[in-house]
């Protein structure tokens, strides 16, 4: 039967053993792409979808009509979330290695994403991230102790135990709650986006999803009401070019970039590298100006690499070339814009190691903060009738009669 | 005190909420300028405006999303979806999303959404037209389900549906909007004028959620029913003439378990009525329940009478509809057994 | 607060009382678009998802690239299928009306759409139509009584009695069935393309939605997947302008196209004068090439109007201008054809004539066979034992004992 | 015979249909290279090749209408939905469609997919990885819906479900991949190679569709259990010395009433446990249905052990697992009863 058929099969470029090969990643120079107007109508944009927006040229300048011509802090800054995520994730990686907290997923080459990309916005602009804009907490405040006591579901955890380690959520910095599931949170973005609307507030909504989760439903659901109502939103879609073991091909990425998806709906659709600050900087900038003006929502694919594994409990090189992430060709963004600023004059080897050497100090003592509030092993713990609460807002009779129970003796 | 049907009644709710709170706002297929297929929604948009009043793409997922997001940033969504047959490609929303939010954030964030939609059979409306599904969302953890019998507690549940602070599906008996059924298609219509829950005040008030209420009180046995097997029950016990307890669960999640069981215990017998289909339906809940609390006062096995176990059949409507006889015939059984 | 928003909210052109206004409909000349090869990419095909694919001129001449050239017989063949359509449709509705049936829909204004568009394929494609496409059927070979008996659900009822009326299917016919869920078969139309390619056969799958339920979550997932596998389908949105009283600007219309949907997925979308039969057939059967060439699916988006009510249980009069229809640009896809036949020399208005009554005779005497079958009060009925059947394969115990159950006595 | 844990059963059930029937397929996300995220279709891809073995699009509403349209066009698809907590995008595909095709074409149509899903909590995987939800797919008609608690089982009724001409909820609760687990988190793990369920035919056979099994005879009181609680149940009778007679349900529809009624006519006790949450979970039903016939020989009533009415907490799990000491108080309590 396979032999006569004609179903096509999308295949990565390279699998283990095989060279990686990146040659279907297509490229624009930096500074080469037209920056429209934010009302231009989307059916004269749709180069956007195509072509690739970078400003951070290989001598690490910022070129073209996207740059965002930030101040040499606000770039010491980005440089400073981005590396600390990139500390934060490594530090939590091992914690999960040695069994200190149950699961842990890293952002590894892709945070120029979330920083750049809340970092372009007000802070009253309310953020719907998945699970790997973890970037996004730092930039809106969010303690390191606090995310830390999330993983370890102790006595401070904000989710009181309920959820699995990342899915944090952020009430003053307003950052929306995650679950597990993919997607969901997207077009409950552009709800939130509709009422800002109907409110006649000035705020948006950003939010993001992986490649992959733009096969959901719920990414048309998205897409489709943001178009419908011209919501103030900021659509991401990550495409750090795997889903799991699945690649990119398989979200439909093989015929045409995802950022192309949204001409179809009359949204413009920006393909960005993913992996210059700049670039994410400008290009959000640009989609934010569009939704407070009132000319509706935007599609950004910011185009990255998932350098590590998917998550802890995920092994890489049983499906991609274990060198893959090295020959990513947008290379690597905490790099870029170190280098950037470098070239600026603003940075160097040294203050960089003394930057890194800094945050992981900073995020070595918050980790003992943390462990102080309770482990997985030792110390205070959660009370167990927290689990009956929250679930309505009053706790229903079935419920007390439940932790009733649960009081006679567990297990 | 005005006579309205349920249309008008669940329209009332709808209006005087949106009167007091200009947070809540009204959205759903064909709901705006033309007031929704069943008109439930008349004249909204055109008192109220169309950013409060939303006509919406057809997709119930996409519906469900957009009224958490609402919901989340301030807004009191009341979501019709046209059919709760429709409502399963919003499914997931429902209960990965609107049920747990409050759970899974530990209450910093919530989403006050209320989802109305039709549910029920005896309109000839097929298999896509007439379910029952309040059983798939009462196993759910974290939204209430509601199902009205009358016009007087249609407008007092929906006003507390809406104004509660946890998510609230709000199944409308089709059957009854225009007036009470007992289940027999061959009866002359009657409407809701002439039936004493007809009467509705004009203002504001809750009929609460988790609050069954004994529409009839009797030593015999207890009937448990909900929306249009309410009016069946009745009808069931009258023409036996027993000394019914007929019971309107109303909330069936919360439940009401004391008002039921109270009942059972003296009456030491029942028979619970539901149209959906039987298998693993509530009223598996109800009797397992009962069974567990009233154990020791029973003298008979607790009957259900369901909907049978297939889909809704067109032209059978009327040998599928758990009718006056087929309650009849159960309220009898339980009767003679000793 | 509604001062203040900045939500867009669609609003048709006119309202009841207002004059139509069809200024919004982008119309192209007949016989002005070009046909590309069928396996061209969706890239250069883009503009074919904005101008519309016309062949019949106002002097009802067929023109340009897209003709498809066919014999004067089988150009009879459809005028007869479609005015069969709208002699059936019309007869359908007044049985309605005379309480003989419990609901109906027609296609009236849209015969085009499934006449032509089955027409073009070969009897072994498989068609997935939903509840407006009853042209589908007659083409196919399904006989006036057998569809009328659905509709009657009495004991010749393919669907026995389990079905509203409408939804019909045909075996032999290679058509699937339908349900009253909109838009569910579209994905599985692809899986059924996805099982003849993987089976290594030449057969193609057709289905059709309308431009409202393209809304619904299943038009992306046949889409993608359509494009992910490159299934040999294709992709019919009907877009009639209404969906009961929602004009298609909730669907996402007022921005783009519906076939623009398309390109972004990587797929063609073609944009056709809904109401030209050789308009029709000619995409058709582009779209049929490509497919069994390998190149994969196409999106069809049939421009055309819903001239009567959305179903017998509406009045389109409360949501827009009574008058319409008649100001429809795209004028009546049967007297187009007729107009066009008679341009030809190969027809006239007393041809025309005699065959209105010809079908007229054959519905009627149809109609007359099918009630001897039982109605809704009288003659035979189907044994109400078919209610358990066919649940399952085998009638499992459960339904055995609720069988028993009935047979004590209904109501 | 082979020694093989669960994963291995399903994997080799999947091998051997598909060597015999060249229509049965497989497709699921990271099924195919990668042989899924539990490795259950490790192989088949290298066997079989990547148009019978397919990765598809993160879309569990797409991948179940690809499945049943296939099944339309003569394959038997076997999908893999990655957790049954992903289910619900799915799911109106699966009521409105997977399940009712038959039926609403008279039998013109039909859709014979298995749909494979890893389920239940135990493995600290929170309230996303953790869900039981074959109660909200009981209810619905023209679905069957089957759970294996060991290799042996797994292996035969995947085969059957696969082989079965009815759509199919293959449920895999996934504590019991690699080994049987009483409840107790803090024991070693146990692999299947001790238990002597973990003994598998190499060859083709089945555990048809419908049969409960009694796996352990017994007199005082009757446990009706499915999934990993049958271990639990084995655990809790065995930790009171009780002679329990312990009924494995394995299919939850079509449901085996005669073998549990049976049992608990002798027995004239019962406890159900499962993990799903008890509010309208499936011991409701199988509650509801004993009660109604067993009523006469009751001598306590049926008592439910199931997770509690909350979504699965991440930190509290061992908390909210009914384990063996819950069960085993439901035990005490109605052997206690009289
Ligand atoms: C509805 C749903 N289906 C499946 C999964 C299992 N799952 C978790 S992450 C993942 C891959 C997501 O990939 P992508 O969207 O590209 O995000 P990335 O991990 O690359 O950031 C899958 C399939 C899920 N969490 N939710
Ligand atoms: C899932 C679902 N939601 C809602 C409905 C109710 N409904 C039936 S037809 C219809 C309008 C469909 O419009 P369109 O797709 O444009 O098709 P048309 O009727 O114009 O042919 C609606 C909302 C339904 N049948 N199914
Ligand atoms: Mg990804
Ligand atoms: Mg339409």
């Amino acid at each position: 039967m396979p032999h006569t058929s004609r179903l096509h099969v999308p295949r990565p470029p390279s699998r283990p053993g095989e060279a990686p090969d990146f040659g279907y990643v297509r490229l624009s120079p930096a500074g080469a792409v037209a920056r429209p107007d934010v009302a231009a109508s989307a059916a004269d944009m749709e180069s956007l979808s195509v072509d690739l927006i970078r400003v951070l040229d290989d001598e690490h300048r910022a070129q073209g009509p996207w740059n965002p011509r930030l101040d040499v802090a606000e770039l010491q800054v980005g440089l400073r979330y981005m590396l600390l995520t990139r500390v934060y994730d490594d530090r939590m990686l091992k914690t999960q290695r040695q069994g200190k907290i149950s699961f842990y997923m890293k952002s590894t080459g892709e945070e120029a994403v979330a920083v750049a990309g809340t970092m372009a916005l007000r802070p009253t602009d309310m953020l719907f991230p998945s699970y790997r804009q973890q970037g996004a907490y730092l930039v809106r405040g969010s303690a390191l102790v606090d995310l830390m006591c999330q993983l370890l579901s102790n006595t401070r955890d904000m989710c009181k135990g309920r959820q699995l380690p990342v899915m944090y959520h952020s009430v003053p910095g307003r950052v929306f709650s995650i679950s597990g599931n993919l997607a969901t949170q997207f077009p409950q973005s552009v709800g939130w986006a509709m009422a800002a609307a109907i409110k006649g507030s000035d705020d948006l909504a950003s939010s993001w999803i992986g490649e992959g989760s733009s096969a959901e439903a719920d990414f048309h659901h998205a897409l489709l009401f943001a178009s419908v109502y011209r919501a103030p939103v900021i659509l991401n879609v990550v495409n750090n070019q795997w889903a799991i073991s699945t690649f990119q091909g398989y979200a439909g990425g093989e015929q045409r970039s995802f950022a192309a998806r949204g001409p179809g709906y009359g949204i413009p659709g920006l393909r960005v590298d993913g992996n210059d600050f700049l670039a994410v900087y400008a290009a959000t900038a640009w989609a934010a100006e569009r939704a407070r003006r009132g000319a509706g929502s935007t599609l950004l694919e910011l185009v990255t690499y998932r350098a590590a594994a998917h998550s802890s409990s995920d092994d890489p090189s049983r499906y991609r070339p274990r060198d893959d992430a090295d020959r990513w060709p947008l290379g690597d963004p905490v790099e870029r814009l170190k280098q950037h600023l470098i070239a600026l004059g603003e940075w160097s080897e040294e203050r960089h190691q003394a930057l890194a050497a800094e945050l992981d100090a900073r995020v070595a003592a918050a980790w003992k903060e943390a462990t102080t509030y309770g482990t997985q092993t030792d110390g205070p713990r959660l009370d167990p009738d927290l689990m009956f609460e929250d679930v309505f807002k009053e706790l229903p009779q079935h419920l007390k009669e439940q932790r009733d129970d649960m009081h006679r003796g567990r297990g | 005190m005005a006579q309205m049907n349920m249309i008008q009644a669940l329209n009332a709710a709808m209006d005087i909420t949106m009167t007091r709170d200009p947070s809540v706002v009204v959205l759903g297929e064909d709901v705006g300028y033309f007031g929704g297929v069943f008109r439930v929604t008349d004249g909204l948009q055109r008192k109220y405006g169309v950013h409060r009043v939303l006509d919406t793409p057809i997709a119930e997922g996409g519906i469900i999303a957009a009224s958490i997001g609402m919901a989340v940033n301030g807004l009191r969504p009341v979501a019709e979806i046209q059919f709760a047959d429709y409502i399963y490609p919003g499914y997931d929303q429902i209960v990965s999303e609107l049920a747990r939010l409050r759970y899974r954030s530990a209450g910093a964030f919530s989403a006050p959404v209320t989802i109305r939609t039709p549910c029920g059979g005896g309109i000839r409306g097929g298999q896509t037209h007439s379910q029952s599904p309040e059983a798939l969302f009462a196993h759910v953890c974290g939204i209430k389900v509601v199902m009205p019998s009358n016009p007087y507690d249609a407008k007092g549940l929906l006003i507390a549906s809406i104004e509660d602070d946890d998510p609230v599906l709000f199944l409308e008996p089709k059957r009854l909007y225009n007036g009470p059924f007992d289940g027999d298609p061959n009866k002359p219509a009657v409407p809701w004028s002439t039936h004493p829950k007809g009467e509705v005040p004009d203002g504001h008030y809750h009929v609460p959620l988790g609050k069954a209420e004994v529409i009839r009180e009797g030593n015999a046995l207890t009937i448990i029913a909900y929306g249009t097997m309410v009016h069946v029950a009745e009808a069931a016990a009258r023409s036996l003439s027993l000394d019914a307890e007929i019971i309107d669960v109303r909330s069936i999640v919360p439940l009401d378990v004391e008002t039921l069981c109270r009942s059972v215990a003296k009456t030491g017998r029942c028979v619970i009525a539901h149209e959906a289909t039987r298998f693993s339906g509530f009223g598996a809940e109800l009797t397992a329940t009962i069974q567990e609390r009233c154990f020791w006062q029973l003298e008979a096995p607790i009957q259900r009478v369901c909907g049978y176990d297939t889909p809704y059949p067109h032209a059978f409507e009327w040998e599928y509809f758990p009718g006056t006889q087929r309650v009849a015939r159960a309220l009898a059984a339980v009767m003679e057994a000793r």
